[in-house]
């Protein structure tokens, strides 16, 4: 049966919100004009006023519901199905952190609104400073970074005001090679020069490289612990020792902490300052790519650079309970990485969770974790996968481990990628692919915890049939996937010839534009 | 068994087996003794939904939100109407869960939506290329120091006045990592940059110059003059921008400006307490290989469809590491979909309307309140007053149910006794006309008859 | 290429709530227990206890969110595309109106709270009745109906009591054979014999086969106007005189008021009775079956026999404005229909339509309606289709129309069904088939005010494709759909041995049940 | 145009020219100009989004809703904790915005979201047959008259006034139109139905007995004693039931109701004022064909796919016409979506917890306020006491935050100073102490410093 008698609607092209454009078509009423009509003209010089109108799109209400919902019909998600997206922490996100961020009293608060008439915003701030104090093992924490790798960068700006503080000039931070790409970026933002440590047989740190690089112009040695790979460093007191003995900070790199929750600290590991990703361990959603919050935290020595403001508790005089304020009467801070007091919005979804889970919910959300993981990993070990698909390191992981897809790639001719994409067809989101470097035809896979035994054996069912289906016919998986919105895209031709905004005609009625839309009206809906 | 992990004894057991563990513990083998935790974390226990709704819901209720009082706090967010197809639209889990779109063919909501954000603000601004957001206005500015820095090798920002405090603070932290040093320019006795003042500042060394429009007062800045003095020993002009005002205001890339970047928020976002809004950030052309963050891309697959992917990616920390323009990974991409959505709900006339409505009652309110003013030059949502005694307005206001606006003197000493009051369309004429009637303004308080 | 590598999934079946249950797992954690741990034996008599307890599905939160957003990805709906079913006026839901539903004002408020403190409530509806009653041009409302068949029944119950209060026995009511399934069942249920009327040659009422069976033991006429053929009956006012001069009341069922907002309104035309759906012509969300409303507004010889309560305004005495109570005490109501005030939530949103609309918003609301079906019947009017799908009666329609599919099953050997299913493919929902009766392979057709010009080009287009495409291969189209989540389905087989519920086997963990997933685990996700 | 139409002025020359007609007047031109309204509706203007929802703000401003007070109000509909994944879901487009699943291959969410409400309800009734809904509780106790009357061709229903008042009173108003006579049968000192006048009233033209479990006191009642006097000359048991109770009371199904309806709103619904909730109608086999409404049944594909449809149409309005077992068209399918979403989220033991933790609190409460009992008897989630003074408790209470229950001498003259007793999951026993102090129970009081 021809492709077109099975989907009509196959054939059609995607067209955006501007090209729905009607000239006169509006979705907005405004509220009533109650005070004088005066004239733009008239107020504003000439100069200063726009010729011709932004080209905003022109659409109805309900086609622009319909256009928004029927592209997020385009989007895998969460709430579909598997995603083992390695190192992003793709756990459920709870409806109740939707419900409580939108009240009111969350929602709608000014950022400059007095701290008195702000005590509940203050108070939360507070207690999950306090919350992720207690998880990091450190004393002091700041919940100002936008997402992890502004965290980062507060880590090394931050490692630099402690170091010019005590006169000290230090040029350099290390980095393992295993390590995520924004640590080696963060490293140049602020103005350190990278130096690459190696990996040792075993996957942690090579000792023996650490020590010869950790020389008294290095400033920071930044760290994923358990690492890129899954596997937590054994070593990490030798590693810590060598670094604090060169005058170093220990920069904890908290993407992975989902793995030690109530098991181990970072504080308690000898790092200096933590960051974390409210949007990974914490549940925040991913939006698509954002928003997240990055706090950190930090021991003493690290304190008095903190950025304003500082949320502080005030002892309440008098019987009367304690207070909140914000302080930013702090010399030896490094000012403000941002706007205001942070994502405030992500800090009210990670305390709920927090809330829900306790103490003991958050050790066993880690527990259940490297469950998953080294169930997923043991049965990915099967014969028919492990020839084609070996564990990079073969250790017991924690909350996510690598594969390598070198087996498939040279046994069956099928990539990394074409495994993935082929995985597309199975309805599960294929993991990260192509990190960490270091190991070829990666594939990092972490289920979390919030995953059934049911979806992991379907991963890992999925997977074996694919790597089968392989051994008869590769191209089915080198043309895959088949079952998208799109197919495999020219990402090539996209960079080479870059087209980044929508071509406007000379007005959204014109024919050009027009054009399109007759096309719509042929299908494309 | 929490309410969010499935794994029963029976799956246990069975897991355990598979693996080849005796037990949980086994697992945690590689962590030495030495630094577990070796007892619970000290957090009370777990508790319901409902206990948890209950509890958040007792903070929240400590916070006067903005439907509370009759604010006029603005300085950098706005508590515009957010239309309910926002909220509808970004709720839906398609949208709200996803991670970065890293698969294009199962992302194409995403890429499509960013793309439709890109054409928006690009459209906003009168630059050609913008990004699919950055975390949000302070930091985009840093950013843009930080694209300066790498353009042109120099080592000095000279930045207005009128940059919001929270933007020259970002500047000046970010700038002490890429090692740049960071002057101010004064605004004039009209609450503009003293153009004379920002000519004299800039030096063959210097890198970029940072203006806003409109400025932290309120005032709508000459933008086209300020780039003409501010570019001539070749520096960029950086123009931080509300993206509301820019409806009816000369667009920054029109007149000079190289960058654009500015707070988001207005664009449909929560007020949320400072946060997550998204942060804009659009450029020249020839910028588009040194901008920060995602950007997506127009292309067709295999079959010809048309389709969106992540484009330009070697700009970016994941593929070019420490050579990489910037290190922002996760964005705002969330708060972006609200933003092209409510652009799109206002349309190319709504934007208009709106800002046209915005600067009408911003007029009314400013010679409503009959107050002295700081910059009597040409506002459109935001202005700046001097007020004899600040202390005793806001006791009469709060008493009133009033938050009449923002204390310019937490910032500028220069102002010490200056009111910041920003008008949005959810600020009626009445709603003006009572503020006039607790400044004592007579005839704020007339015209509140003739509203009546 | 098979239809296996095009799409693994599709070989899967779906499994039930129940099915996805593994003894232990859970979803809700229970508050704490603050009082005494009384044992439920001590306190209830052992016969009144449940011994085993209901068999409800064990499954943990993110996989119940999975669940039913997989199965709602399953549902065509409005805000997905074009949905032109006709009688159903499915119009866009603004979302504005989901916000203020959920406003805890409303939403939150018990049906028996006082009064005085639901002023906001009772002040709501009776405003919603006051422009009800504007647009049926009828003097009083009854919102407590739960839908338009409730309506119904309230309006005969009504006539009967009015009636009876006459001290007359009436026992046949009216419906013209193209009158909608619940006019005679509801005649049935209020009592009644159904005495059809027949339609005459231009779709409206057969005036002299009315007037033969006007006698003095009919009750009412029921009537829909415009008709269910789209037809505005011409002779309205010759009919209302007929019904009453044979002492029958006029009932005027309000499923097409879309048609004649602010145009013409049914107490001007002589209706003695008007239900409202609430869910049709005022925006309520059908929900895939409900809730809806039905609203009534009567003449004033009707008024003493409304249902109980109603609300009432009492005006304010000395400068305090007026008040509003439920009034239950009227000795000639018919009683209750249902529990409490009626669906207050449909009356939210209907009212905050009524105020975004205004009254020259509803005028043009019914204009754009009547346009939008004249132009799509125009459409399909031109050569390629109309041999195929003649319209019925050819007439200027009002907000709908009815084709007939003769033509098509003739020619082509493609029945209205046939066509139906193949609209499926093309991602628009069907208009409505087989109905109103008299009709041969009757479609009808309602695409309301808030469609675009190009969504109903592209029906237009893909009716005549689907036509085109029946010439040279009527088995596309007998065979269609192919691309949803099933096809064609057996309700014979539904029918004759019905199965309603899941079967439970001993207990939710057992074999039986974990056979069912592990067909789950190998894929029915 | 309004935000909600799409006709432009382009469009609509375009479209009078296809349709041949020269203006949107000529498309009434069937309208007798005697009938036509000739004026413009007399309504305001239409308004701005933003506008609309600070009047309807407005208006729920003046409402005092279940957070706005403690409440003790139940009677009928109570108020429960409603998990978030039941909006998260129930608002979803895809749930919130189709017709009546008429088309099976693209309405398969929705009708196996009904198979699973029928078999969810079957497990709580102890009944095999459980249709997808009905408008809601009393509208289901008059259908189940209905179904008697045309099972049983009798013109007798017997109901215990144990039943809602808003139940006896909606079947009296059905029972009018399909001719049958509703009698009433009193309740024992104890608050429960009187067994002994029950078998007295039923007779050899009784079609049904109608009792309430628990009833309307709170009463947990006998049905299987009422089942056997009521059934004696061949009537049908019709029991009405809340669904929550059922988590730990025996199912109607197993002690002879041959049919158990009631009111779903306990389950995940809102109290909305009172509607939309959903009612559920169920049954025993022999009914199948008999009950109202819709039914979805599960079958295979022409590709042997599993499926669900709407079966047993035959009994329905559009098929049977004058001959259909009910007039029921559209019913409660979205509340009844957020009813099995709920039950999915208590599960298996969290009903029995939940129940368990009412009957504890109910219980706790009972004796706590210290006053004398209406119905001594078993209780569950709610009971009746007899108050000295009820309005000067009214008086106290609110002045206290409390709403203390319901009135019955609004229905009950045998009660004239009777207060009914709701307890929910969300009254804790800090509340409940709270209002045996207003009540001024010594004991009560007492317990409070126990908890404090
Ligand atoms: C190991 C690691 N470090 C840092 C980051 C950056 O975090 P963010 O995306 O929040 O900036 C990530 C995110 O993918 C990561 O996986
Ligand atoms: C003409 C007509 N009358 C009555 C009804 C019944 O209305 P409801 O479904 O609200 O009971 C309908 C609904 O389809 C209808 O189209």
């Amino acid at each position: 049966m021809s492709e077109f008698v099975v989907d009509p609607r196959r054939n059609e092209d995607t067209i955006t919100i501007f090209e729905r454009t009607r000239a006169g078509r509006r979705a907005f009423a405004a509220p009533e004009t109650d005070v004088p009509e005066v004239a733009v003209e008239d107020v504003l010089p000439a100069a200063l006023v726009r010729e011709s109108p932004a080209q905003l799109p022109e659409v109805s209400e309900p086609e622009i519901v319909r256009h928004y919902t029927t592209l997020s019909s385009k989007n895998f998600h969460l709430d579909e199905g598997f995603y083992p997206l390695g190192s992003c922490t793709m756990k459920h996100n709870p409806k109740l952190h939707e419900r409580v961020a939108a009240l009111p009293g969350h929602a709608r608060l000014h950022p400059l609104q007095d701290p008195e008439h702000a005590q509940g915003a203050l108070d939360l701030m507070w207690r999950l400073q306090r919350a992720l104090s207690e998880i990091a093992g450190l004393p002091h924490v700041s919940l100002q970074p936008s997402a992890g790798s502004h965290g980062e960068l507060a880590g090394l700006l931050l490692t630099r005001a402690y170091h010019e503080d005590r006169g000290e000039r230090r040029t350099k931070v290390l980095t393992p090679d295993t390590s995520h790409g924004t640590n080696p970026a963060t490293v140049t933002m602020a103005g350190y020069e990278v130096v690459k440590v190696a990996t040792a047989e075993d996957g942690g740190v090579d000792l023996d490289d650490l020590r010869e690089k950790a020389t008294d112009d290095v400033a920071c040695l930044m760290l994923t612990n358990p690492n890129t790979l899954g596997l937590f460093d054994r070593n990490i007191e030798e590693i810590a020792s060598i670094v604090h003995d060169a005058g170093a900070t220990l920069y904890y790199d908290g993407a992975n902490l989902n793995a030690v929750m109530g098991i181990a600290r970072p504080g308690d590991m000898g790092f200096d300052i933590v960051h974390f990703n409210l949007h990974k361990t914490f549940t925040q959603p991913h939006g698509g790519g954002g928003p997240g919050a990055g706090p950190i935290a930090v021991s003493d020595r690290i304190e008095p650079f903190l950025p304003v403001p500082q949320v502080v508790r005030v002892e309440g005089d008098n019987g009367c309970g304690p207070r909140f304020d914000l302080d930013s009467d702090r010399p030896k801070s490094i000012g403000k990485l941002r706007g205001f007091q942070g994502n405030f919005g992500v800090f009210v979804r990670s305390y709920a969770y927090i809330l829900s889970l306790g103490g003991d919910g958050l050790r066993e959300a880690s527990e259940v974790a490297v469950l998953n993981a080294n169930y997923l990993k043991a049965r990915l070990a099967e014969p028919g996968v492990a020839e084609y698909l070996p564990v990079a390191f073969d250790r017991t992981c924690m909350h996510e481990f690598v594969l390598s897809g070198r087996g498939a790639r040279d046994e069956l001719g099928v990539k990394t990628l074409d495994l993935a994409k082929r995985l597309l067809d199975h309805g599960v989101h294929p993991p990260t692919v192509y990190f960490p470097l270091l190991v070829e035809e990666a594939l990092m896979i972490e289920p979390t915890e919030t995953e059934t035994k049911e979806r992991l054996d379907h991963f890992a069912d999925a997977v074996r049939s694919i790597l089968e289906e392989a051994r008869e016919d590769p191209e089915i998986a080198r043309n895959a996937p088949y079952t998208t919105p799109v197919r495999r895209l020219d990402e090539a031709g996209a960079a080479k010839r870059p087209v980044v905004r929508q071509g406007m005609g000379e007005n959204p009625g014109d024919p050009e534009r027009a054009g399109r839309s007759d096309g719509e009206s042929s299908g494309a809906l | 068994m929490s309410r969010y992990t499935s794994i029963t004894d029976e799956d246990l057991k069975a897991m355990l087996g598979a693996i080849g563990a005796g037990s949980l513990e086994d697992l945690f083998a590689d962590i030495p003794a030495s630094v577990r935790l070796g007892r619970d974390i000290d957090l009370p226990p777990g508790r319901s939904e409902q206990e948890v709704h209950e509890e958040m819901s007792a903070l929240a209720a400590r916070n006067r939100h903005a439907d509370a009082e009759t604010s006029f706090l603005g300085a950098g967010m706005y508590d515009h109407y957010v239309p309910s197809l926002v909220d509808a639209l970004t709720s839906r889990s398609e949208f709200l869960t996803p991670y970065t779109p890293y698969q294009p063919e199962i992302s194409q909501g995403g890429l499509q939506v960013m793309f439709e954000f890109q054409t928006a603000i690009s459209e906003l601004t009168g630059l050609p290329v913008a990004n699919a957001s950055v975390y949000e206005g302070p930091s985009a500015v840093a950013a843009a120091g930080y694209l300066a820095k790498l353009e042109t090798r120099r080592t000095r920002l000279v930045a207005s006045r009128g940059l919001h405090p929270h933007s020259r603070a970002a500047l000046r932290t970010h700038a002490a990592g890429y090692g740049m040093e960071v002057v101010e320019v004064p605004l004039n006795a009209d609450g503009a940059t003293d153009v004379a003042a920002l000519a004299e500042a800039v030096d063959d060394d210097t890198a970029a110059v940072f203006v806003q429009q409109p400025n932290f007062l309120g005032t709508v800045e000459d933008v086209g003059e300020l780039a003409e003095a501010g570019k001539r020993t070749g520096a960029l002009l950086v123009c931080a921008a509300d993206p509301l005002p820019l409806g009816i205001l000369k667009p920054p890339g029109e007149v000079g400006a190289d960058i654009c970047v500015g707070e988001g928020q207005s664009l449909g976002n929560r007020l949320d307490y400072g946060g997550p809004s998204f942060g804009f950030f659009a450029a020249a052309e020839r910028f588009i290989r040194r901008m920060p963050g995602r950007i997506a891309g127009e292309t067709r697959d295999v079959d010809g469809r048309r389709g969106f992917v992540l484009t330009l990616q070697t700009r970016e920390q994941h593929i070019r590491r420490e050579k990489a323009t910037h290190n922002i990974c996760t964005a705002q991409a969330l708060n972006a979909l609200a933003g092209v959505v409510y652009l799109s709900w206002l349309g190319r006339r709504g934007l208009v309307e709106l800002s046209t409505l915005m600067l009408r009652r911003t007029h009314y309110a400013r010679q409503a309140l009959g107050l002295e003013l700081i910059n009597p030059g040409p506002v459109v949502r935001e202005f700046a007053v001097r007020v004899p005694d600040l202390d005793a307005l806001f006791l009469r206001a709060r008493a009133a149910g009033i938050n009449p606006g923002y204390r310019l003197g937490r910032d500028y000493p220069e102002y010490e006794d200056g009111l910041l009051v920003a008008i949005t369309e959810r600020r009626t004429r009445a709603d003006i006309d009572h503020l006039a009637e607790v400044v004592g303004a007579p005839q704020g308080a007339r015209q509140k008859e003739a509203v009546g």
